[in-house]
């Protein structure tokens, strides 16, 4: 592989006026910022996982270019009146053994995925199955589940609930197919080498060399291989962003993503390429904590901090200020309205009322001098931003100190779950295309709720929002603006930015689509020019 | 006789932090061939420093030939490139050094480190240069030379490698030897064993010796002539038999009562008082003036020149100038001197005391 | 001189001339104590002068810079962040990166019409990075010296103990001291740190658990050297007790090598220090060490070299003094070296 | 010598096996869980992945079981790539590391010696100083510094070697070189200390005094016997450099075993850190070990009296 | 003799491991007496065990086996701190290299006044410095020298200061263990002059160690030779030089070269050698004595040899 990629940059600089040229032949060059973890679709939870998948399998349905559901392995759906049992054609797709792709191996793979035994951290995800949840508990069967292959080529699925974006959700990794035979045939190798995973979407994984770099290569059998362009598209592991960079530069990759020093070096760039995620960034505050308990100090903590600065000078990639929970640009309405156009900003940065709030609280609490704990990541951006809010709460709450605990990702989210924490930077991105995957996280007693806020009204309408307003989709709509408030309103949270990235990428590089959520990138419509 | 090595006028000095160390401040000396020459001193005195300076072996920086001319065969060698001097060393002139511990590379088998000055002076086969190394190792007495060459220095008892170190010295059959105090670190047993051996050798190839030593019952035992240095100079040079039963330097006189004789008991040694100058910065006039319970002042003020005692016998001491008052030298040499008197009908020469 | 002269010699000079027996013991040269003597090897030492002095520059900027500041360590604005370097009077001259320009030339302190000057710029935060490099200064510094010392309690106890009492103390000590070495000492410091949080204190313990080994070693071999001398032998049969020996006659004879160990140490301590800082388990923010400024600023070193450069620079003149004062200690006080 | 060889086994698994026990015991100390997202896990599936870990047992009884499968090779499975076991993680990723050391060790040792000899034959000279700065610099800047720098300037600027990647030799010429500024710092200076020693040493003397030319001199007698004191220090080298792959292949996109190290910290991947820590320990005192061994070999005098044992 | 014993030596022992199974027996039974006011020499070659007795008397290493008797008391019975101090008070030392054998880091006076400080010789400052001003002078040094450092001697001024270190305790017994071998020949009088003095005004008594047999001759009145460990000959000084029975001692006595050339170009050489003795499988070798006071190591069969020989 060395040799070739050579000639490539040699021939770059030789006739730099026209790279397209040479780019012609239809090979990618990409990074990635680590190892992939696992191809096993059931067992895989993170980004690269995803990714990858999202390009070499497909489920029954996919993301298209403008983020919408688009057929995959099935041709056709149909759902029934109540909007819980659909019903999916599916087309004559194969692996990539030649194996064809039938409704079995859906039951198969989903089957697998909420089996106790398989212990699929992203099982429940597949909760709104009818039983699903019972089954992955173990307190039923896995053939319980609803989830049948009426032939070979139809797939009947009953739902707990009706829920409105139930086809969005059949384009998640977890969601895909598995062929059982060859799954039981691999045993443990399953989905850890190149050879011991089968493929069905846009491209094949051809090469996997651990910890360094793997390949994909067009696959002849997917069934739109009509649509796919790209021949090759090679993926090195590379952690550290200059070198990134420096690798950008000396073209051995044909993007790369940018922190925020870069992103000054590049901002005029035509090559600049930012991109908006809907994934939100927040200050979880725990209100077993006497001060967090009183709603004037967490309105004051949600109002103290320059967002602006945040987003534009420290995160500087795309990111936005964020006055909301439900990210912009991430769900319109049954009305055709984005979220954030129906509900706008709810807790703005407002350093004179956060004064005013904060000393009320003071008051109210009998206490003049306040310490409080910031949990935060210990990556290096995060870092900035938790040094940055200490000094500017500090330096506009008078009398509070802020002491900053880093902690590696996973120790971090621990010490949330155990509620060990008093102020939290927090994030959380979709797992499906509707603002419930945010909104019910705040429920009393919610998984992820971890602040130990509890409010009726706004339990009831996650709840009507969750069963009896499925049938009227703009009243469920109108709930979730409505708990949306309320959140903000008692600043269970207070919302930081949403977050945006920022990549530098080759002009003659075409139609990567990016999506909101599951994979990250679809490479199926993308190009060398 | 045939003179074989002329040093004259010899000066040199170390530059130091502190500043210049006059080490050697004009010694000169002849060497004949076939004989030994002993040079003895105090510590300090200069003798190591003389003898490297003949083979050129001191550092530079921080020392530096001042002065004076060293010739042999005809060449100053103070005057040769390195190059011209590394052609001589080993092959005309070798060197023996007082630790045999340390003198021997550890990581060379005794093997080459003989035939290394074999091949480097004399172009031999690798093969004629072994088998001269085994007649070397014989003929210093050591046993199973086969085997012996094979060996690490460590294999080797004190007396053993200073054998070892005379074997290479001699391996090119040079025509001086300087031996810088060859047997003072080995027990007096070994010690003879040495000095006979090296006698021996003397005897059969006719080279010449230049013995450095501090203990006089050495010199007595291998030395044709002394030379007593003190700071940095020749103060008296003559045959043994001269420096022994009619020595005329007071410090010479010093070195000589100082020793206690097997007869004699009861009285107390005579001592040289005091230590030796520094020579940072060597005192004006006779050096040993201070220590010399015989001084004068001219002693104070100006050098003393060599004086001839007889053809061989020379000594650089005011007391031999004939304004000088005749001074009497301590008892035991005065009893040394009577023994030379009655073999001085012999051997002729003359008396003053 | 000439053979005649010394035949005119006037008799008046072959006066005997009394020998002062006083005189013969005189010294002539001062008197110098090791230390004395110590220091004037030193100071004929270019290299080690020129560290002494960068170490002295260094610790009194590290002392003083941060509080002669108009700004604080920890004091931000966004506005005012990224700046490059500016001094003035060194603005002027162009071949000096202290001109205010940005990479691309831009005069940005112009570009957004700031009139102060920050000496080394500012960080991505808007902090005073003149401030904060100095500041980090005294923190790296803090960590050395605390390390060093501790090791050097430690180890000299435990090397002396162990040398001073030989036998089978001395070889239990010592197949401890063997299993110790065989940890690589790194692994166990970013294992202590994962547990403990990374402040000033754990980031000096982690360092100190394996470190004080090797000053324990040196002590030992000295000792074990040094109690079989003569002098020591002598004070013993004079009756000394052990603490005498060990206080009068072992330690101000083990210092030398302490002393030069120690300063190995202090380098070392700033090294390991910027490279836990470097792997993300350094000094916690907004607190600053030179090591956590110079991973900081790593990020930025092709759009903002200055954050990265200046500490780096500094931290690199840190542990170069401090490597050539200790060699040249180890030379002054070498008893090779000494006559 | 056998014998010998025998006790330090011995001493080297006491000393692994006091490693595996501190470690173990440490980790159980570290905050956090290594479970990814578990924030979206029901306390069932959260059993049963402990279960699946052994992390459920007591923790005596996890300490026996790990003792028991360390004992046969077996260090655990990863968690942050699952079911990958951590044997075949490290085995994956040595060979990049091993050989990186490998050069570095080589290339620096070379250098080192080289500009080592060189300072001490012009000793107090310009060259002396020179080769001295030189070295005093090389221990000064941090390896990352350097390696950031060099893949700048040299990998983008004047692009003369690839910045980053592991795709054959001219990829490891820069992180070799970053690698071994602090080996060629060590050696240099160690070489030149032992150099001047040597050379004022009598056998030296001994050997001028035979004639023998400056470069024989220095090439026949005095590296030898200035090597073998440099062979020691060779052990702890190895362990710098291991702390110099940590970052140096993280700069370079090196898939290394001590890039994988830094990661499961970050990541709590308790078997890999431990799994890596002991391999790490092991190799350490394996370099020590075969250390003293190569003393023997170079130093006649330890070889003969160990012989005799 | 009617003289007083000072200090008996009964079979005493000092065997060190060096290895696991390895033991160099550096002394290996070896018994003498000395008398109080006399100087019994040592002589014999490097590593025969010289110094390791002189320091097995003093106690600095426990023996292996024996006893060491001073004034009637056993030095290595276990002792009170007291008796320890008293007994350090009374035997002294002086050792051999002028270099190692004092502190670098302390002053003249403090050396010497070490001795004083321990066993609170003292009681004010000014009689202390008051006693290293008289102990310096005694030794030929002056007070200026008092606050210098030792590197600043000669070999032989440290010497002196060495001296005057063990005398500051004023004892009754001194060991020196080769004071003269690393001085030059004409520094080595001052010293021998020196203790020679010191041992008429005070009435001292020494064990002298050396390999120096001239130098021993001079100043001891009866010698003892080593070998391996072992005593092999003890005799009065002259007796042993006129006279020496055991093969080895003459050896050693034909190996030493004398500073006059006459008697030293007609000196034969005698070699040694430990298997010309012939002992037969156990054969007990002992400590006999031919003529009144005049001890040699042998067997019963040699005793007789001897005895017909010399008397
Ligand atoms: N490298 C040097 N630097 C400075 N001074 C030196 C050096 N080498 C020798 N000297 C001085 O030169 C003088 C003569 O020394 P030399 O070694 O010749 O004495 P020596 O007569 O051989 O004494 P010894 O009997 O102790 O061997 C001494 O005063 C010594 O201090
Ligand atoms: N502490 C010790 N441990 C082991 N062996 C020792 C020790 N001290 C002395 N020896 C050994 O005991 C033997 C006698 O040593 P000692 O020092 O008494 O000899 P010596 O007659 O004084 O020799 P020298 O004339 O060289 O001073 C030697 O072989 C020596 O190696
Ligand atoms: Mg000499
Ligand atoms: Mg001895």
């Amino acid at each position: 592989a060395c040799g070739g990629k050579n000639d490539n940059a040699a021939g770059d600089k030789k006739e730099g006026d026209k790279p397209a040229e040479t780019k012609k032949e239809q090979v990618l060059n990409l990074l990635e910022t680590q190892e992939i973890p696992s191809m096993d679709s059931v067992l895989a939870t993170d980004a690269v996982s995803f990714n990858v998948m999202n390009n070499v399998f497909e489920g029954l349905y996919r993301l298209d270019k403008n983020n919408e559901p688009t057929p995959g392995m099935a041709e056709s759906y149909e759902v029934s009146e109540d909007g819980k049992v659909y019903t999916f054609k599916l087309r004559d797709a194969k692996w990539s053994n030649g194996d064809p792709v039938t409704a079995h191996d859906f039951v198969f793979a989903w089957r697998r995925a909420l089996d106790p035994k398989t212990a699929a951290e992203y099982a429940y995800i597949m909760y709104d199955i009818k039983n699903a949840e019972e089954v992955n508990t173990g307190k039923l069967p896995v053939d319980q589940l609803g989830v049948k292959a009426l032939d070979d080529k139809t797939l009947q699925v009953e739902l707990k609930n009706p829920i409105p974006y139930f086809l969005s959700l059949t384009t998640f990794p977890t969601f895909y197919p598995q062929n059982e035979k060859f799954v039981k045939a691999q045993g443990e190798k399953f989905g850890l080498e190149a050879n011991t995973t089968l493929y069905n979407g846009p491209f094949v994984l051809s090469e996997w060399k651990h910890e360094q770099s793997f390949q994909l290569k067009k696959n002849p059998n997917y069934w739109d291989a009509n649509t796919v362009k790209l021949e090759t598209i090679n993926f090195n592991i590379v952690k550290d962003t200059a070198t990134a960079v420096n690798l950008y530069e000396t073209k051995k990759a044909d993007r790369a993503e940018l922190t925020a020093e870069f992103v000054d070096k590049y901002k005029n760039d035509p090559n600049y390429l930012p991109i908006s995620e809907p994934t939100l960034f927040f200050l979880r505050m725990n209100q077993n904590n006497e001060v967090l308990k009183n709603v004037k100090a967490r309105k004051a903590i949600a109002m103290a901090f320059d967002k602006e600065g945040i987003a534009n000078v420290i995160l500087n990639n795309g990111s936005k200020p964020a006055n909301y929970f439900v990210p912009e640009g991430f769900v319109k309405g049954p009305n055709g309205k984005d979220f954030r156009e129906e509900n706008g900003d709810l807790l703005k940065t407002n350093v004179e009322e956060a004064k005013k709030l904060w000393a009320e609280a003071k008051k109210e609490l009998g206490k003049d001098k306040i310490t409080l704990e910031l949990l935060n990541y210990d990556t290096e951006s995060s870092k900035k931003l938790g040094e940055y809010l200490k000094e500017q709460l500090e330096t506009n709450l008078e009398g509070l100190t802020i002491n900053i605990k880093q902690q590696p990702f996973k120790q971090k989210l621990d010490l949330e779950t155990k509620m060990q924490y008093e102020i939290s930077l927090a994030g959380w991105g979709p797992d499906y295309q509707d603002p419930m995957t945010f909104i019910d996280m705040f429920v009393t007693n919610g998984a992820h709720n971890q602040t130990g806020w509890s409010n009726p009204e706004y339990d009831k309408l996650v709840k009507d929002a969750k069963t009896t307003l499925l049938s009227d989709l703009q009243a469920r709509w109108d709930a979730m603006v409505k708990a949306e408030k309320i959140l903000l309103d008692e600043a269970v949270i207070a919302p930081v930015y949403q977050r945006g990235r920022a990549y530098v990428q080759r002009e003659y590089v075409k139609g990567i689509v990016e999506h909101q959520f599951g994979g990250d990138w679809s490479y199926k419509w993308a190009y060398i020019e | 006789m045939e003179k074989v090595l002329e040093v004259k006028d010899l000066h040199i000095s170390f530059d130091i932090h502190a500043g210049e160390v006059q080490a050697v401040r004009g010694v000169s000396f002849d060497l004949y061939k076939g004989e030994t020459l002993a040079i003895v001193g105090e510590s300090g005195c200069g003798k190591s420093v003389t003898s490297k300076a003949l083979m050129r072996l001191l550092p530079t920086p921080p020392s530096r030939i001042k002065q004076g001319e060293i010739l042999f065969e005809g060449k100053d060698l103070t005057k040769l490139s390195e190059k011209e001097m590394q052609e001589i060393r080993g092959a005309k002139i070798s060197m023996i050094f007082q630790d045999p511990m340390t003198s021997l590379n550890p990581t060379m088998t005794i093997g080459n480190q003989i035939m290394e000055v074999l091949l480097k002076h004399q172009k031999l086969s690798k093969n004629e240069a072994r088998n001269r190394a085994i007649e070397l190792l014989q003929l210093v007495g050591i046993k199973n030379p086969e085997l012996r060459i094979k060996q690490y220095p460590h294999q080797f008892s004190g007396g053993m490698r200073q054998r070892v170190v005379i074997a290479m010295a001699l391996a090119c059959n040079p025509k001086v030897l300087i031996a810088d105090e060859p047997t003072t670190a080995l027990d007096v047993t070994i010690q003879a064993q040495i000095l006979e051996l090296m006698k021996d050798i003397q005897k059969k190839m006719g080279m010449s010796i230049i013995f450095i030593t501090h203990d006089l019952g050495v010199v007595a035992n291998v030395a044709d002539r002394v030379a007593v240095m003190y700071a940095g100079k020749v103060v008296e040079i003559g045959t043994v038999d001269e420096i022994f039963y009619n020595p005329k330097h007071p410090y010479t006189w010093g070195l000589l009562a100082s020793m206690p004789s097997l007869d004699h008991k009861d009285e107390e040694l005579y001592s040289i008082p005091g230590t030796p100058p520094d020579l940072l910065n060597p005192p004006k006039g006779d050096a040993f003036a201070p220590r010399n319970p015989y001084a004068m002042k001219i002693d104070y003020e100006l050098e003393p020149p060599m004086f001839k005692v007889s053809d061989t016998h020379y000594a650089a001491t005011w007391l031999l100038h004939e304004n000088a008052p005749k001074v009497e030298p301590p008892k035991v040499v005065q009893e040394r001197m009577r023994q030379f008197a009655l073999s001085s009908g012999k051997k002729g020469g003359e008396f003053r005391g | 001189m000439n053979k005649l002269d010394y035949q005119n010699l006037s008799p008046e000079l072959f006066q005997p001339a009394p020998v002062n027996t006083h005189d013969q013991e005189k010294i002539n040269r001062p008197s110098l104590t090791f230390w004395q003597d110590a220091w004037i090897r030193l100071r004929k030492n270019k290299g080690a002068i020129t560290g002494l002095i960068m170490i002295i520059i260094l610790s009194l900027m590290a002392i003083i810079a941060p509080m002669t500041s108009d700004y604080s360590y920890k004091e931000q604005d966004l506005k005012r962040a990224k700046l490059p370097p500016k001094i003035p009077v060194l603005e002027n001259i162009s071949w000096l990166p202290f001109d205010g320009k940005d990479a691309n030339g831009v005069d940005v302190y112009e570009q957004r019409g700031i009139k102060e000057y920050y000496w080394f710029g500012t960080d991505d935060l808007g902090r005073d990075l003149w401030t904060r490099t100095w500041y980090g200064a005294r923190i790296s510094l803090y960590i050395a010296l605390l390390a060093a010392a501790i090791d050097l309690l430690i180890g000299v106890m435990y090397g002396g103990i162990s040398g001073f009492y030989g036998g089978r103390v001395d070889n239990v000590m010592q197949r401890i001291i063997e299993i110790l070495v065989g940890i690589p000492n790194l692994i166990v410091v970013i294992l202590f740190i994962l547990i403990f949080d990374p402040g000033i204190i754990s980031i000096t313990i982690a360092m100190v658990i394996t470190g004080w080994v090797t000053m324990a070693r040196i002590v030992r071999g000295q000792i074990l050297k040094l109690k079989n001398m003569e002098y020591v032998l002598a004070s013993r049969t004079l009756g000394a007790t052990n603490s005498r020996l060990i206080f009068k006659h072992l330690i101000p004879n083990v210092i030398g090598p302490i002393i030069i160990t120690t300063m190995f140490t202090i380098p070392y301590a700033i090294f390991t220090e910027a490279f836990l800082s470097f792997i993300g388990l350094g000094i916690r923010p907004p607190e600053a060490s030179l090591g956590s400024l110079v991973s900081e600023g790593y990020r930025s070193i092709q759009t903002f070299p200055h954050m990265m450069m200046i500490p780096a620079i500094v931290i690199s003149l840190l542990i170069l003094s401090f490597n050539l004062v200790a060699d040249g200690l180890r030379d002054a006080l070498d008893p090779k070296m000494r006559k | 010598m056998a014998r010998y060889t025998l006790q330090r086994f011995i001493y080297m698994i006491i000393t692994l096996f006091i490693i595996a026990t501190a470690t173990f015991f440490l980790m159980k100390l570290l905050p956090g869980s290594p479970l990814t997202n578990q924030e979206k896990l029901t306390p069932e599936q959260k059993q049963i992945i402990l279960e699946k870990y052994g992390l459920n047992d007591p923790v005596p009884v996890q300490y026996v079981n790990y003792l028991k499968n360390l004992v046969q090779g077996d260090l655990g499975i990863s968690f942050q790539y699952d079911n990958r076991p951590v044997t075949e993680l490290i085995v994956e990723r040595i060979g990049p590391s091993a050989q990186l050391g490998f050069q570095a060790i080589v290339f620096g040792t070379i250098v080192g010696l080289l500009l080592g000899i060189f300072a001490a034959i012009r000793h107090n000279s310009a060259g002396d100083y020179f080769a001295t700065v030189l070295s005093v610099l090389g221990i000064s800047i941090p390896s990352f510094v350097f390696a950031a720098l060099l893949q700048y300037y040299i990998g983008v600027k004047l692009q003369w070697l690839p910045v980053a990647f592991w795709q054959g030799f001219e990829y490891t010429i820069m992180p070799t070189i970053a690698l071994s500024m602090g080996v060629i710092a060590n050696i240099a200076r160690f070489t030149r200390t032992e150099m001047l020693e040597v050379l004022n040493s009598d056998y030296i003397l001994t050997a001028r005094a035979k004639g023998i030319s400056q470069a024989g001199v220095i090439f026949k007698h005095a590296i030898r016997n200035a090597l073998i004191p440099i062979v020691t220090i060779l052990g702890p080298m190895a362990v710098n450099l291991m702390t110099g792959t940590l970052v140096v292949e993280q700069i370079f996109a090196v898939p290394g075993l001590g890039e994988q190290f830094v990661r499961s910290i970050n990541l709590n991947d308790y078997t890999v850190i431990m799994g890596t820590t002991l391999f790490y320990s092991a190799l350490l005192i394996l370099v020590i070990f075969i250390v003293d061994i190569l003393y023997g070999v170079i130093d006649p005098r330890i070889r003969l009296a160990g012989g005799k044992k | 003799m009617a003289k007083q014993k000072l200090l008996e030596v009964r079979n005493l022992k000092q065997y060190f491991k060096t290895g696991k199974d390895q033991v160099v027996k550096a002394v290996d039974g070896i018994s003498f007496d000395i008398y109080k006011g006399e100087t019994l020499g040592l002589v014999g070659e490097s590593g025969c065990g010289k110094s390791t007795t002189g320091r097995t008397i003093i106690r600095l290493y426990e023996a292996t086996e024996g006893e060491v008797l001073f004034n009637g008391v056993n030095v290595h019975a276990k002792k009170s701190k007291k008796e320890l101090k008293e007994l350090n008070r009374k035997m002294q030392m002086i050792f051999q290299d002028p270099y190692a054998s004092l502190n670098p880091r302390m002053t003249v006076a403090d050396i010497i006044a070490e001795g004083i400080d321990i066993h609170g010789l003292a009681k004010t400052k000014e009689e202390r410095m008051q006693r290293v001003y008289e102990l310096l002078e005694i030794v030929g040094l002056n007070k200026e020298h008092a606050n210098r450092y030792p590197h600043e001697f000669s070999g032989g001024q440290r010497q002196r200061i060495g001296i005057a270190r063990a005398l500051a305790v004023e004892p009754e017994f001194i060991i020196a263990d080769e004071p003269i071998s690393a001085l030059d020949v004409s520094i080595q009088a001052q010293v021998v002059n020196l203790m020679k003095k010191l041992q008429r005004e005070k009435g001292l008594t020494y064990l002298f160690i050396a390999h120096d047999l001239s130098m021993v001759k001079y100043i001891s009145d009866r010698i003892g030779v080593m070998y391996f460990g072992k005593l092999v000959e003890l005799a009065d000084a002259e007796e042993l030089y006129r006279n020496p029975i055991h093969p080895y001692t003459k050896a050693l006595l034909s190996a030493i070269p004398l500073p006059d050339p006459e008697t030293e170009r007609v000196r034969k050489r005698i070699v040694y050698d430990p298997s010309q003795h012939n002992y037969k499988e156990g054969e007990e070798l002992s400590f006999r004595e031919i003529t009144p006071g005049h001890f040699v190591l042998c067997s019963e069969a040699e005793y007789k040899q001897y005895k017909a020989m010399y008397t």
